[in-house]
């Protein structure tokens, strides 16, 4: 078992610099009130946050080298964006367009296509997304559900792929497709002709999936057989990896709002925050907390420094975080009794935030069952 | 919800039943004891109550005529509650012939009623009528509650008394002519909304301690001052309403009890929602572990190992669930219920959770879906199985273990009741109410 | 999948006068304090109080029909014995002799040497153990480490057994063995030439595990091919299904001892059991052995009622009760603090019982498997 | 057990620290100050400290005498502890410089002391004495401590003051020439039976408020009256002590800090226990998950998918642990402690006692047998993985959630300290001592 010295797993002066600036513009414009607004009408992105963070902020671009007019940061930044958007559930696509789609693009060749859709992404102009069932993990086989033909020299693909993150909104999709028996990945426009898509009634309204059919759709070539898997592989790791720092901000903002409660709420004559029981729950899922910021921070250290130790430590985050952003939000709802089960409190929000993200990229079983192959801990015959 | 927690919760309030006297004496007097005169006729044995429903069905046969007409004539019978008093009902009879009728009516033909539409009515509120309304209150009020022309609703938790429901503050003034006015807001109110009636606990004396300022009225929903606006959950449905009460006026003929006993007489109606709660062994199976091990057996390829130890963890939790259940079934069967209704709760509250979390991970991608956000009325509790998507039964059920008696309240009553541990210290139940910090 | 109708899950009057007996004698005879000097002896079992239990009382025959001396009741009542004995973590060979023996020769065709041994076992004056590793389930192969050969018209045994309940003790053996490939239950007296025996120290010292080995060692035939191995499998399973009784009654012991304790002990100027959170986990632990009778109960119901869910009613009681006494006894020593850490406090008696009869007969774990086959939820590919 | 948890309960005393103004004060203090005049020589830099380091192996080989006689050496050079005054062991140099001293010694071959003969002493008694000695006891007491010599325990806990270990029973009463006579029961006491002093904290006033009436000594082991009993624990072994005191004379010299002052005295102890419970980094699977994995990877037949996925969820759950302390660690490197200890303690003790269970599972028969009840004493902490049965680590870690302060209590800590969640109702700081119901 490959085991490399521990990482910072503290946040630089860079990052906290991004999370101070992140948190003031998601106060301002990103209140738990405008997220439960939003969720009752057809526009389930928040355009005019989304410009500000990807294209004035220029997070979309926070993985994308400056060559391309990225930032040329790193995961450990994309980290505490995601923490911060997970905090206040932010209704913009940046998981499937700033992490999942560019870090595919990222591990694809050099080429026409590739770069000017990282400039495209770096700009902020357009938004992608990886068109993969959003519950796949780093581990399952490449999906087989489009296949492309060459007609005319150009590459065209049918088929469908449904579960897929922010399809609806996106511009451009990268899509892994099978062309001739083989692995490959596309680059499709969002409005390209006989491309239909559409989001679905999600559980977690603020980030909904929706399906893509395709029907002899005109697509570039991303990356060939050689790179294709590789190139899958390692987009769904970096996002499973990253979508820890969301869970754990999630998780942060849950437990905020629950401590906050148990301070003002008063029953028998005390804030109900005195009643034992609850406090030391409360400190129990805070204990929790600390122990799910070490795992994501190695995550995304591990990611920063392409460490050997990158696949233990994205599992290993995923299989723990995502089961504390569950269990902190269903605290969340419970420490605030009726009130936290109603429309009108955002402890629902997170629930869903959480209990949805739990399935994305992989559940904690499937990460747990990586680990075991990983850390040679195999299954009983 | 709290609701119907505010109910339990109350009644489980860890010290009142001790320290304020009034909280014990419902239970002592148990409410629906038979008072009225013993009905005319031979000895009320099960051969004489199947007479009775024979006799009734032969003057009023039940498929010429609409339910409600039956209802009414079954009321008139005494056959509705037997062990009610006469004129009430019922006949003064025994409880446990209950089901003798029930029977023969089944065997005759009749339809039994449905507790569907007016479960509260028929579960909390005719016993606190009998136990507590007057002449005048049990004649008007029990046969359209009886035949459902007639809907109730229960108006005890408010915004800032949950499982504290003896801090309510929904106040109650006499006026000049000795009527009251009612000012207040209450919550989790399932039904308001088709609610003629409704059982309604309000401070008549903030100065006192919290117990002992409360009284109990029936309210008339039509009257004006009532507002009831829908409570949207975190499934998107409203099951349950706010109600706003802005200078309703009541009648003191629609008092229940006496002015400073609200406490008491609201714990009739807290004690017949918990014997309620009982009811016949579910089959294996039921509930969302059916669900889930349907899903596990149709759809091998959603299998995983770690979910495979989770799910078999789950249907043994749940089974021993149910057989715990039966038990407590059995022992009241036998006249000896115990304490375990509370754990039974709390258990089934837990597991409902845990199940449909699990269901969720198992449906993996469509989990990611929901059905429906749209605000939708719902009458009564939640939808049963199959008809709506795995996200909504996991939401759904983060309720269970807050309304009904937060599983944390109902822990206190474990620990006071059943182990006898020592109270925590209060400061809560002996300043008058209005210097209570909230 | 088989459902029967729910049997009594009640202790009738008969149950309820036997635990009245039972219980006096083992308060007078048995407490923590005799129980804990004896585990610094050499003497692992309460001869005397072995003597008052299985022939006094007649506790040994409970299972044994009339016609050969015993008490012709059934595996309720011993669930109700077993309680009373777990409560008291009694040091007597029952389980091992009156449980799992009995029931083996019980499931064996008569014949004169299985009629024999249950005549003697029904008058208490001998003691009886099933030679299997304590730890096998129901479901568990034939055990092969036994082997007998026929020599001049009499069977002879070779091999060893080792986590052999009571077998320093018992007078005689019922021991799965091989005869030429086929499996076979022979009976073999304890103290037969060439049988070496002897206890070892055990995890749980009021009930220690010893192993036995046979070169060349006579002995005679219970059943063979035709009846062993469902003889076997029977005594097995009533000995899961019952140990959960025992279970249970250690459970009901330690959370007895807690409460008690959690009322009398003061910290801070407050009975410790006025704080919250040790009220919580109390009342918790309390429901859950509400929900653990019930479960035994069912197993021993289903037991005597030879249900067809028998087998579902085993595997449940087993992987319920086991965990919940380990669970009660674990916090028993928690709620006691420092005290309950100590050798001069019972609480250690209750938490080796409670953990090594986990191990015992199959763990929560094993059981959970077979439930899962029993109730047609099988295992992932 | 107790005695480290009763160190760790005081320091985390949940209103000690607020209510109760001496709690807080040698937290602020914190003790450990250098007080005395800086050193002759050079500026005092990591050079500077080589070069002394140097000095004093040219002057003393340490391959030519005992230990003990090298400790003496180095303690007289000032370099034990290089941040204690000159004349206590120490140079009054930054504590950060410490660590250049023992690598140095270590390039140079001098043996490192181990902590093992006297933990105790040097991880708590010798701040304490530094920070709360007079003169006349620091030059008494601190150099036979650092060379082991002397060996120190510490009595705090008791039989009745575990978690509440303010509310402590020793009775210390001065006599007529000023002398103290001790009288209690001590309880929990590492090396009790090899110390020849001890921090001993009593009590001088019963009439005040308990945090208020306790007063700090060192004791001398020797003295008549005291008595040191083994102590034995579930695993049969003796790793602790009981310690009876029955008309023990302390002289008023060997007491630390004021009269009355004991509680705010105690708090330098405990805070240096704290201090101490961090270290470097542990490598992955230390600890029992480490066996429990060598056993499954070594031996296929005990698996089952079950406990595999046990196994999985033990195995993430320790090494986000471990990936927490070293957070916890990286955190005070850059002088920023967070509380994390507290949770750390929790989910250790947690975690040890689920994986030496699931060991125990795993190990099957053979988790039927232990190998040795006989009591047989243990100078300090459990036995090395590997040494013992693996049912000794299940009994053992039974006392990893009581020992230096049980997990109730840290929690406490956590929701006070962290989440500045609202106190308990409390009614033992502001009673007289005398008064408490106990």
């Amino acid at each position: 078992m490959s085991e490399p010295t521990i990482p910072s797993l503290l946040y630089g002066e860079i990052e906290e610099e991004l999370r101070a600036t992140l948190r003031e513009l998601l106060r301002d414009r990103c209140g738990w009130h405008d997220v439960l607004a939003r969720i009752d009408t057809d526009e389930a992105y928040d355009e005019g946050l989304w410009k500000a963070v990807a294209a004035e902020l220029g997070l979309a671009g926070l993985l994308i080298p400056e060559e391309f007019g990225g930032a040329g940061a790193g995961p450990r930044e994309v980290a505490v964006a995601l923490e911060e958007l997970g905090r206040a559930v932010a209704p913009v696509p940046f998981l499937a367009s700033a992490v999942l789609a560019t870090s595919a693009l990222l591990a694809c060749p050099a080429g026409a296509a590739r770069d000017t859709a990282l400039r495209a992404l770096a700009e902020g102009t357009r938004t992608a997304t990886l068109a993969v069932t959003a519950t796949t993990w780093p581990e399952a086989g490449f999906p087989l559900s489009v296949t492309g033909a060459w007609e005319d020299g150009e590459l065209s693909l049918t088929g469908a792929v449904t579960g897929v993150l922010a399809v609806d909104r996106a511009e451009l999709l990268v899509l892994p497709v099978i062309v001739a028996g083989e692995p490959h990945l596309a680059l499709v426009a969002g409005d390209a002709a006989n491309l239909a898509r559409g989001a679905v009634t999600s559980l977690d309204a603020t980030r909904p999936v929706g399906q893509v059919t395709l029907d002899q759709v005109r697509a570039r070539v991303l990356a060939g057989p050689e790179h294709a898997e590789r190139a899958l592989g390692h987009a769904v790791r970096y996002g499973a990896a990253l979508l820890a720092s969301e869970q754990l901000g999630v998780a942060e903002q849950a437990l905020a709002e629950a401590v906050g409660y148990l301070k003002v709420r008063h029953q028998f004559g005390r804030p109900i925050g005195s009643f034992q029981a609850l406090r030391h729950r409360a400190a129990d899922l805070w204990s929790d907390l600390a122990s799910a910021r070490a795992a994501a921070r190695y995550a995304a250290a591990c990611l920063a420094e392409d460490s050997p130790d990158a696949a233990v430590a994205t599992a290993l985050a995923q299989a723990y975080c995502s089961e504390v952003a569950v269990r902190t939000a269903e605290e969340c709802v419970q420490m605030h009794g009726g009130i936290g089960f109603t429309w009108e409190h955002p402890a629902h929000l997170y629930l869903k935030r959480a209990m949805a993200s739990a399935l994305l990229l992989g559940t904690a079983d499937r990460h747990r069952a990586t680990l075991g192959a990983l850390v040679d801990l195999p299954p009983a015959i | 919800m709290r609701e119907r927690g505010g109910v339990s919760d109350t009644d489980n309030q860890p010290d009142d039943g001790r320290d304020d006297g009034p909280g014990n004496e419902p239970r002592a007097a148990s409410g629906t004891a038979p008072d009225g005169p013993p009905a005319a006729g031979g000895p009320l044995d099960a051969a004489e109550l199947r007479r009775r429903v024979a006799d009734l069905v032969a003057a009023h046969d039940p498929t010429t005529m609409t339910s409600v007409e039956f209802l009414g004539h079954r009321f008139d019978a005494g056959l509705a509650w037997v062990h009610f008093p006469v004129g009430c009902g019922g006949l003064g009879a025994s409880r446990a012939l209950q089901q003798v009728v029930e029977d023969a009516l089944i065997a005759a033909g009749a339809k039994v009623v449905s507790a569907y539409r007016n479960p509260i009515g028929l579960g909390m509120g005719a016993p606190t009528i009998v136990a507590h309304g007057d002449a005048e209150s049990r004649a008007r009020l029990l046969r359209p509650l009886w035949t459902g022309e007639e809907v109730w609703c229960q108006l005890f938790s408010e915004p800032g008394a949950g499982s504290d429901l003896a801090g309510l503050a929904t106040r109650a003034m006499r006026d000049g002519d000795g009527d009251w006015i009612v000012t207040g807001q209450k919550v989790w109110t399932s039904l308001a909304h088709k609610a003629r009636w409704a059982m309604l606990l309000a401070r008549t004396d903030p100065d006192l301690p919290k117990h002992q300022g409360l009284t109990y009225f029936f309210l008339d929903m039509t009257s004006p001052g009532v507002e009831v606006r829908p409570l949207r959950q975190a499934t998107g449905q409203a099951e349950f309403n706010e109600v706003f009460l802005t200078d309703v006026r009541v009648p003191d003929a629609h008092r229940a009890g006496e002015v400073g006993q609200g406490w008491a007489v609201s714990n009739t109606t807290l004690m017949n929602e918990r014997v309620a709660i009982g009811g016949g062994a579910a089959p294996r199976e039921a509930n969302a572990i059916g669900a889930v091990a349907r899903m596990w057996r149709d759809r091998p390829e959603l299998r995983t190992p770690g979910l495979h130890d989770r799910l078999l963890r789950a249907w043994v939790e749940c089974e021993v669930a149910r057989l715990g259940n039966e038990r407590i079934r059995q022992q009241l069967a036998v006249g000896a219920p115990g304490p375990e209704g509370s754990a039974a709760k709390i258990a089934y509250a837990r597991l409902n959770q845990d199940v449909t979390r699990l269901w969720l991970e198992l449906t993996g991608e469509e989990g990611l879906g929901y059905d429906e956000w749209t605000m939708r009325r719902s009458d009564m509790g939640q939808a049963t199985l199959g008809a709506r998507a795995p996200g909504y039964y996991y939401l759904r059920a983060k309720g269970n273990s807050i309304e009904g008696g937060t599983s944390e309240v109902l822990r206190n009553v474990i620990a006071d009741r059943v182990l006898d541990l020592p109270r925590e210290p209060r400061t809560d139940t002996k300043v008058a109410w209005k210097e209570m910090p909230r």
